[in-house]
């Protein structure tokens, strides 16, 4: 059960190798991973701005009440912070459970939460100027489901 | 009572600076609010619509009338976009 | 939009970082690995029996179902066959997408389906005789959600 | 007509071969299962609860009623365990 948050990237690969390594009760890996996207060919930095007081402590709820809700063997939440390039990773969760519908839930119900209650807030930079990235109606809708 | 107070996103943006300390009488947040708003305009264009800023008191989300209480540190900003 | 069977392993994370690498298209990916699991001690190898001349095209139809059903970017399935040791990585699948929720949708419905419909059989080899898995009625039901 | 049969899993092992070449005049699947069972008690053993054998044809999969046609491969095995 592990939180970070950090400037730099991380390596996907070896994180979740090193979720499940030299174990064998761990049956179901799930990732999700979240990159910049450019969709309009004229994004040129991702700024993410964060609230670091609240940010590692918020995280680590939202871990927690998944490790409550769900019979996880292990679990990770990396989030970075700054300025990053389209296609660069921005986060990633990963949940590791005996049985594969324990590791899906788990993983779909961090993402909701850490949606909207880890203090992360996007301000793309494009080529025509700067705009902060509006949170979704549906995204805090997402919540009612758990 | 002195508050530490913080701001992110586009509400520091509109209130120019990402920290300051506010010596204040305010018993909640909506007071708060209210007491800024008055002092200077740059408070009444990040607070003009409430709905879309949220409130942490101690790095805690709390709703618009929770009291100050023995707060250290409040900190208002847009709707969470992380992820 | 892959599909692999193959008695050797994988690297999760290459495999991974493939699916994105050089796109700004895509905001999600959603991975799933399944590993050869030992609850009890006494597991000496899973032993994993396929139909070869069924398997690709089974897993493929599969895939191209999720990809009618959402709109994903990439995907990817591998699914090994043979003698695997306790811990090993079975199989993984992995959807991008623009959106969350169409990674984190596909790649359940990747899960559900190969389950049931892709022609593998497991054989537990402990050290007191071995055993086929049997299906689950879970597995069967779970196809009902989709 | 000439089929190829294959099994796989348990019911592979209780037949004791994993393919074999079997002339049939049965029309579809079912018809197919009830003549080898009277053939030998392997494959009696391998089909007593067809409730837990699935069958493709030509690498299909099909219910029990399924003719055979044109079919040139057909298949037994148990329910699926992979992932």
């Amino acid at each position: 059960m592990t939180v970070r948050v950090q400037a730099t990237d991380f390596d996907l690969g070896a994180e979740l190798a090193a979720l499940s390594k030299g174990r064998v009760d761990i049956g179901a890996v799930v990732s999700f991973t979240g990159l910049v996207r450019d969709l309009t060919g004229d994004l040129q930095a991702l700024e993410l701005e964060h609230y670091p007081a609240m940010t590692q402590a918020a995280l680590e709820e939202i871990e927690a009440e998944a490790v409550k809700r769900w019979d996880l063997d292990a679990s990770l939440i990396i989030h970075r912070y700054g300025r990053l390039q389209p296609g660069a990773q921005i986060m990633m969760v990963a949940t590791a459970s005996k049985h594969r519908k324990a590791a899906f839930e788990s993983a779909d119900f961090l993402m909701d939460f850490l949606k909207s209650r880890a203090p992360f807030w996007k301000k793309e930079h494009g080529l025509a100027g700067a705009a902060w990235v509006d949170a979704k109606e549906a995204d805090e809708t997402a919540l009612k489901r758990w | 009572m002195k508050l530490d107070v913080v701001y992110f996103a586009w509400v520091r943006e509109r209130i120019g600076v990402p920290r300051e300390v506010v010596e204040t009488e305010a018993v909640n947040v909506a007071d708060l609010v209210a007491e800024l708003c008055t002092r200077e305009e740059r408070y009444a264009a990040a607070f003009v619509d409430m709905s879309v800023v949220k409130v942490a008191l101690d790095q805690t989300l709390v709703a618009l009338d929770a009291p100050l209480a023995d707060a250290r540190e409040v900190a208002f900003f847009p709707p969470m976009t992380g992820g």
